[in-house]
């Protein structure tokens, strides 16, 4: 029944994909995407990975998705670029076919019994008083991987703002309509947004020992803000505003004084104090769930318009 | 433990904070400030590493690999580290605001310093570059290599133009390719070995376990790495963005940057690799790699605009690199010590030159108004310091003495004559000829007299220097000796015993 | 006791599931932008109430089964809402495209949601 | 064949998927989603290389888990940067554009 | 008669506890000294100073090949650089003629600039010009050759270009292209010759005598003597050498003349084993040098300007100086190198002279160039082989070298044509004059190089060949020499009183029938422009990118996985 279950899962997450690959409007790509990420989200959760099921539909779906529509919406109706030649379709689908196949066999032919590193997790996790592996991992075991990431994510909202007219990236992004909110959205973003909010703050206590956890709480707080600034119930910040710019380094500088904090308390750097791990950890979780949802809201949000003539 | 391998990717960002919170005049003071930093702390490492004579570890945590993510520094990442932090800090004094760009007298075409924005991302730059010379941890890398991308992309388009947007999209998703193909290496590695740590999948795969999928993740993390470095044939994004750019973007673009992957490539086959797999993809690198020094200066010498031809430039030297692979992966010691040591020495000389030349071309385009190749006749004259930048920083490309590229070329001559690998003996001299009728092109036409009157403007010379002291850099690496880098051999084989505690 | 509540959820579930068919073949087959979404929101709220209702009792706890019935209350705010802004866009654009001379120049919108 | 191994298998073809995208697209945007859903079909791949790995009573190896989601987020950040620049260049070519008609009727 | 019996002239002996440190400074000043002014030339007041002083810079190479003892070596840069400087007697005598050459035509050119702007440019690649043409003749170690010859190679563009008119262009041009692939052979050369040695940058010595047993030893010599012919413009690598020559200004012209190609007979004196018979290696050396020395006789005498005429005869001298080593080589004969580097001075000071005298006639009215012309036309029968001239003593010693029979009589017989066409130089050089008296700045160094050239051989003659002086005043001897010179001077008269009407040879002239290579490079260019427009492409590019994953993978599996 399950096995039914997963093999009809993997057919629509195909043919979602070639839907994404072949449909020739962007539009329709774009939603076929956000589709797709559904999809995937549930097959993450048939591969007993919730948190990133959480992350995949927040982020890889969501999010993503109100980048790209916000990116079809701003293109020309008709694309310039020329489409590749057709005759070499027949040869990139063989390509691709090949590959595919390939790479299949490999998955296939992986080792029996796999090797892992659950059992050293495992072993190490109960140290950090956290009950979520995955959140052990991230801010633990790999923190240095999740502190870069969150560089990351700041970089690519500081080659977001580069692309602003203004080269010193002041002023505040475009506003996402021109014309006033609707009384529908107006309404959501009132109702919606402290429920919203509210639930994205459980995401992030309940990462700790449940699925859940920064990113995908601040991904939800992100949603709330844009859904107020949709509802006009909040003015888009200037980007130049010190709190905003406070907001943004908060996760990563944060994280990174807690790092050097550990050499003075755990003698390493990004260790964490013996006994205070978990109050720590969510303190940084804290920080970073911040710098995410101001960063997640203003890369959709895009460049600044520069500065206002007031 | 070495502290020092954390601060060499910690401090860099450090310098974000005053550059985001702070004006700009404070942010690029405190930036240049961090870039200082970040010479004297690559330059303590290398110290410690020719002191110690042994490599650096740091387990970052707490948590030594595979659990944890490992930090590591042998005399091979020591020198780019320190090469990579000097040119960093180079260009940073170039683009900063200095004496004559508020008053625009020196400069009647406005030779400004560059936006925060252009040192947020050279500060990321050199954190990105430290991580990627330093992680063990193929993820890691995989995120080192995003944040590279990432603050590198931004410094092809900060100016805005069509051409530079264009060439930085292109940049970017060919990138992005490159990076899926190499996370899928990545991930039947973890399927395969359980563990993405470079020095126990060293000693997982010492006896070739993994088969063939072991092969095609190697295969597929390799040709992600050579669309980030811009190899022939996958060049493609690598002229519009480098010369579109603006020059001190472009000389770290060139000179650096494409240096990580490179780097990496060098790792995975030298470190991670099987000898005997080495040995059968060193060819196939090498073949690539020969045909980017012929094709693409042939091409570079075709090019009309300054900056394309060291674009050009730059996509063929990158080859040199890569014939290294077959000579340095033979057994026989001496010769492949040889070729490492060329190679190395190569790529350091490049990255020196090559960022003097691209300064210099845009102080030489600046001056002029243009960088038409047709139309700079005379420009030594308005730009001598730029002129004798170049011309210095082409010795090393040409591979004449007294200059690194000389060293690099007539090492790795040696090791293949030695190896008896004669079509790349060829290929090296005909780098060198093509190399020469590039360079020396540019040189004669900026030495004649002008064709008609030249502008009244005289290049800003105190930038004009900072081009030169780099190509006086790239000449100082040929007074290496003739002999392999003992310096370059610390911490070879890769293992964290006796590295971390 | 469990196979009752086994039943209850069988029974519940079923029901929501072909109700969610129903607002999806809704989607594809009806003309029109407008009614498209009547029976989208319409029938997946339905549909999602029962799956709801019919999961209820294997919860394991009172939160969780809170839980779901907040779930629920969302999707019905959101899917509500949503509807309301899209009829509004439709709205709009079909008198733009009045006001511009009764469909000669301007193309035929595209019409899936 | 387990639910595993379908997943292995799906997350394979969508590799196949993004790679003919990447190759036939014929705009940055197509790129851009294909290049998004390769990387879906690669951290599926790392899924099931997690779920393999269960064991020491975690429903799988938390260490891809934890990678895939740094992975999601860097795939993030990669397409944000995408459209902002291609939507950025649409405007600027269509600026362009402007200008060279302006001129033509000068 | 070896090499080592050659004695420095000047013993200063007597300063014995000071003598070596002393003279491993001179070696180092010698050519430290233009270098270091090359650069203090940036500074405007040395710039200002500079022309009042040009003529001295080569005092200290002077002393040095007067006074430094032979085989003294100089490590410059310690373990493992081993950069090191030594004199040997052919060493001695070119870095000795070429130091007078530059001090006579350093004075000329800061007359004969005295009007130019870029007379400080000028001044700048004379320097490094001096500096890489002195270093060439005293360092010891292959990678300082290499340095020093590129030295020499590159600067002595700045002073062929210096006109930069459309020719001096085109010349500066082809010479920098044939140079950079000149570069490129030695290189290769170098690196195969070192690579024997133990040491990374050997001595060359050393390095010269484990070449009978390289098993490059084929592919070596073929590099060096292709990589050197180059430069000394062997036909058929002479083309770029009488359009590089004739567009210099004069000063420069005599320098390149004299000295630049000098670099060349030093690199095959210093890289080819002496004493080692190379049966072939030194016949087709010896032929190639006779074939060129009476082909540049032939073109040189279509010429009509006095320069280019001087340049086709620079071709065909140096073809004789590669006739006697490849002679010396093919016997393996002791001594030929310095007596080819004493033939090879000869010639530097004589056709320096001789383009100094072009200048002075050109300076000159047309009564007063007949003066200049009759100069010249001395230096030309000197040049020939003149009995009692100091030519003749240079002809008389490499006839030692040159044994007997078919190609003593071709080199015997090619000092006819020399006289022939020095003839014909001198008959431009009377032509030439314009108006006006030449000044003293010109005139007086050029007759001091002319009186230097004439004499000196005859100083030298007995410490170069070990017989006394008076040998090539034996009438026999005086015969042996005359009637080649006679011949020419006859044939000289006949077609002055006849001649055939032969259009003139363009300068580079084989080259002119190479133009299909530029069409050729151009279309090359084109094509790998418009490949490359293709891999370009998106999707070319992501197939290629995805062929390299499928490729590299399929190798590693089926060439290295044990399965």
């Amino acid at each position: 029944m399950s096995l039914l279950f997963d093999a009809v899962l993997c057919l629509l997450l195909l043919a979602g994909a070639l839907g994404v690959v072949a449909t020739g409007a962007a539009r329709a790509a774009v939603i076929a995407f956000i589709g797709y990420g559904l999809l995937l989200g549930l097959a993450w959760v048939r591969l007993a990975a919730v948190d990133v099921a959480l992350t995949e539909i927040a982020i890889g779906s969501g999010i993503s998705g109100v980048v790209l529509l916000r990116c079809v919406r701003a293109l020309p109706a008709t694309p310039k670029a020329p489409a590749p030649n057709p005759l070499l379709r027949p040869l990139a689908a063989m390509v691709s076919i090949a590959i595919a196949v390939a790479l299949g066999a490999a998955v296939l032919a992986l080792p029996e019994p796999a090797p892992s590193r659950a059992a050293d997790v495992a072993t190490a996790l109960p140290a950090t008083d956290l009950g979520n592996p995955v959140t052990g991992v991230l801010l633990v075991f790999r923190a240095l991987d999740t502190l870069l990431e969150k560089v990351v994510l700041l970089l690519s909202l500081v080659g977001v703002w580069a692309l602003s007219r203004d080269p010193a990236c002041r002023g505040r992004p475009d506003p996402l309509s021109l014309e006033p909110a609707p009384a529908p959205s107006a309404f959501l973003a009132r109702v919606l947004a402290p429920v919203g909010v509210l639930v994205g703050l459980y995401l992030l206590w309940a990462g700790a020992d449940h699925p859940g956890g920064a990113f995908q709480s601040g991904a939800v707080l992100a949603a709330m803000g844009l859904l107020l600034v949709m509802g006009d119930q909040i003015r888009i910040p200037a980007t130049q505003n010190r709190g905003l710019r406070l907001m943004l380094l908060a996760g990563p500088f944060g994280f990174l004084a807690v790092g050097f904090a550990g050499w003075a308390t755990a003698g390493v750097f990004l260790g964490y104090p013996p006994g205070a791990e978990k109050a720590v950890i969510i303190a940084v979780e804290v920080a970073i769930t911040l710098s995410i949802a101001v960063t997640l809201g203003l890369i959709v949000l895009g460049p600044p318009a520069g500065e206002e003539r007031s | 433990m070495s502290a020092l391998l954390v601060l060499a990717i910690t401090a860099p960002l450090l310098g974000l904070v005053p550059l985001l919170l702070l004006g700009p005049r404070t942010g690029e003071r405190a930036a240049l400030g961090m870039l200082a930093v970040n010479v004297a702390i690559t330059a303590g490492i290398a110290e410690r590493v020719a002191q110690g004579g042994r490599a650096l570890g740091y387990a970052v945590g707490g948590f030594a690999p595979p659990l944890g993510v490992g930090l590591r520094a042998d005399g091979f990442a020591a020198a780019m580290m320190l090469m990579a932090a000097l040119v960093l800090l180079f260009t940073g004094l170039f683009a900063m605001t200095g004496p004559g760009d508020m008053t625009r007298k020196v400069n009647a075409r406005g030779s400004a310093g560059m936006p925060s924005t252009f040192f947020i991302l050279l500060l990321s730059l050199a954190c990105a570059l430290n991580l990627a010379f330093l992680a063990q941890d193929l993820f890691t890398l995989y995120v080192a290599l995003e944040l590279l991308t990432f603050a590198a992309v931004p410094l092809v388009c900060l100016e805005g133009k069509a051409g530079q947007l264009s060439a930085a999209l292109t940049y970017l998703l060919f990138a992005l390719f490159g990076s899926v193909l190499y996370l899928l290496g990545v991930v039947l590695i973890y399927g395969l070995f359980g563990t993405l740590d470079i020095a126990h999948l060293a000693g997982l795969m010492a006896h070739g376990a993994g088969g063939w999928t072991a092969a095609a993740a190697l295969a597929l993390m390799s040709a992600g790495l050579m669309a980030k470095a811009a190899l022939f044939p996958l060049h493609l994004w690598l002229p519009p963005a480098h010369s579109g750019a603006p020059p001190a973007a472009s000389a770290v673009l060139s000179a650096v940057v494409i240096k990580a992957p490179l780097f990496l490539l060098v790792r995975l086959w030298s470190d991670l690799a099987p000898l005997p797999l080495a040995q059968v993809a060193g060819p196939v690198f090498a073949v690539c790699g020969a045909a980017a020094i012929v094709f693409c200066g042939v091409v570079a010498l075709a090019q009309e605009r300054l900056k394309l031809l060291i674009a050009y430039s730059t996509a063929a030297q990158i080859g040199y690199l890569c014939l290294m692979f077959p000579l340095a992966a033979s057994s026989d010691g001496p010769w492949s010590a040889l070729a490492w040591t060329g190679g190395t020495l190569h790529l350091v000389s490049h990255a020196l030159s090559k960022a003097a030349m691209f300064l210099a071309a845009g102080l030489i385009a600046e001056t002029m108004g243009h960088d038409r190749l047709s139309g700079l006749g005379g420009v030594g004259r308005l730009a001598p310091v730029s002129v004798a930048a170049f011309g210095l920083g082409g010795l090393s490309l040409m591979g004449l003495p007294p200059s690194g590229g000389f060293v690099a070329k007539v090492m790795l001559l040696t090791s293949a004559l030695q190896q008896g690998s004669w079509w790349i003996a060829t290929v090296v001299l005909v780098g060198g000829l093509l190399a020469g009728g590039y360079v020396l092109r540019v040189v004669v036409i900026a030495l004649q007299h002008p064709d008609s009157d030249l502008p009244d403007v005289r290049e800003c010379r105190w930038r004009a220097l900072i081009a030169l002291a780099l190509a006086f850099g790239a000449m100082l690496v040929g007074f290496m000796p003739l002999s392999p880098l003992p310096f370059l051999e610390i911490g070879r084989p890769l293992t964290w015993e006796s590295v971390l505690p | 006791m469990s196979l009752l509540a086994s039943a209850f959820t069988l029974v519940f579930v079923a029901a929501g599931i072909g109700f969610f068919a129903a607002g999806t073949l809704g989607l594809v087959r009806l003309p029109g932008t407008l009614s498209r979404i009547h029976a989208l929101t319409k029938a997946d709220n339905v549909g999602l109430a029962l799956i709801v209702l019919g999961l209820l009792p294997q919860a394991a706890s009172v939160l969780d089964a809170a839980k779901m019935v907040a779930i629920w209350l969302l999707a019905q705010l959101a899917s509500g809402a949503v509807a309301q802004v899209m009829a509004e866009a439709v709205m709009a654009e079909a008198t733009l495209a009045e006001a511009k001379d009764a469909g000669d120049a301007a193309p035929p919108e595209e019409s899936r949601p | 064949m387990t639910g595993v191994h379908l997943f292995g298998l799906a997350g394979a073809a969508l590799v196949g998927c993004g790679v003919y995208g990447l190759l036939m697209a014929p705009g940055a945007l197509g790129r851009i989603l294909a290049f998004n859903i390769l990387g879906g079909g690669v951290f599926l791949i790392f899924g099931v290389v997690a779920r393999r790995g269960a064991g020491a009573g975690f429903g799988a190896d938390p260490v891809p888990q934890a990678l895939v989601i740094t992975g999601i987020v860097v795939a993030f950040c990669a397409t944000a940067l995408a459209a902002a620049l291609l939507v950025r260049l649409s405007a600027v070519d269509a600026e362009v554009a402007r200008d060279g008609e302006k001129e033509k009727e000068t | 008669m070896t090499a080592d019996t050659l004695a420095p002239p000047l013993d200063l002996s007597a300063l014995e506890p000071a003598m070596p440190i002393l003279s491993e400074a001179l070696m180092v000043v010698a050519i430290a000294l233009p270098l270091a002014l090359a650069f203090a030339a940036l500074v405007p007041a040395v710039r200002r100073a500079l022309p009042h002083v040009l003529a001295l810079v080569p005092l200290p190479a002077l002393i040095a090949a007067l006074a430094v003892p032979r085989g003294l070596s100089v490590l410059v840069a310690p373990y493992p650089f081993r950069f090191t400087l030594a004199l040997d007697a052919p060493g001695a005598l070119l870095l000795g003629g070429a130091s007078l050459l530059w001090m006579t035509a350093g004075a000329y050119a800061m007359a004969y600039l005295r009007q130019d702007p870029a007379r400080p440019a000028f001044m700048v690649w004379w320097l490094l010009t001096m500096a890489g043409s002195f270093a060439v003749f005293l360092v010891a170690d292959v990678a300082s050759f290499y340095l020093a010859y590129a030295l020499v190679s590159f600067s002595a563009y700045g002073l062929a270009a210096h006109d930069d008119t459309p020719q001096a262009r085109r010349a500066g041009s082809l010479y920098l292209a044939l140079t950079v692939l000149g570069e490129a052979l030695l290189i290769a050369a170098f690196v195969m010759l070192a690579s024997g040695a133990t040491d990374a940058n050997p001595q060359i010595r050393d390095a010269v005598a484990l070449l009978p047993t390289s098993p490059w030893k084929t592919p070596i010599l073929v590099l060096i003597l292709l990589g050197f012919i180059l430069k000394m413009g062997l036909f058929p690598l002479h083309v770029w050498m009488p359009l590089a020559h004739s567009v210099a200004p004069v000063p420069g012209s005599a320098v390149l003349s004299g000295v630049v190609v000098k670099a060349g007979v030093i690199g095959l004196l210093r890289f080819l084993p002496e004493g080692v018979p190379l049966p072939g290696w030194g016949a087709v050396l010896c032929g190639a040098g006779l074939f060129t020395a009476y082909y540049g006789v032939a073109v040189g005498l279509t010429q009509t300007h006095p320069k280019r005429a001087l340049a086709y005869s620079t071709v065909s001298q140096m073809g004789v100086v590669a006739a006697v080593i490849g002679a010396g080589i093919l016997n393996g004969t002791a001594g030929t190198f310095t007596i080819a580097a004493f033939y090879a001075a000869n010639h530097m000071l004589l056709k320096g002279a001789m383009f100094l005298m072009v200048g002075v006639a050109m300076a000159s009215s047309p009564r007063r160039a007949l003066a200049a012309a009759a100069v010249a036309g001395l230096l030309g029968l000197s040049l020939a082989g003149l009995p009692l001239t100091g030519g003749a003593m240079a002809k008389y010693a490499i006839k030692l070298i040159v044994p007997e029979g078919m190609s003593g009589v071709l080199l015997t017989l090619s000092a006819a044509g020399s006289t022939l066409l020095m003839a014909r130089y001198a008959l431009l050089v009377a032509r030439s004059g314009t108006e006006g008296t030449p000044p003293r700045g010109l005139a007086v160094p050029a007759l001091i190089l002319a009186g230097l050239a004439l004499v000196l051989p005859f100083l030298l003659f007995e410490a170069v060949t070990g017989l006394p002086a008076a040998v090539a005043f034996a009438p026999s001897a005086l015969q042996k020499g005359l009637w080649p010179v006679a011949l020419g001077l006859g044939l000289a008269a006949l077609l002055a009183w006849r001649a055939p009407r032969v259009p003139e040879v363009p300068a580079g002239d084989i080259l002119n029938a190479l133009g299909f290579l530029g069409t050729a490079s151009r279309a090359i260019m084109g094509g790998a422009v418009a490949a490359d427009a293709v891999l370009r492409r998106w999707p070319v590019a992501a197939f290629a990118l995805l062929a390299i994953a499928v490729l590299l993978a399929a190798t590693l599996t089926f060439a290295a996985v044990p399965l």
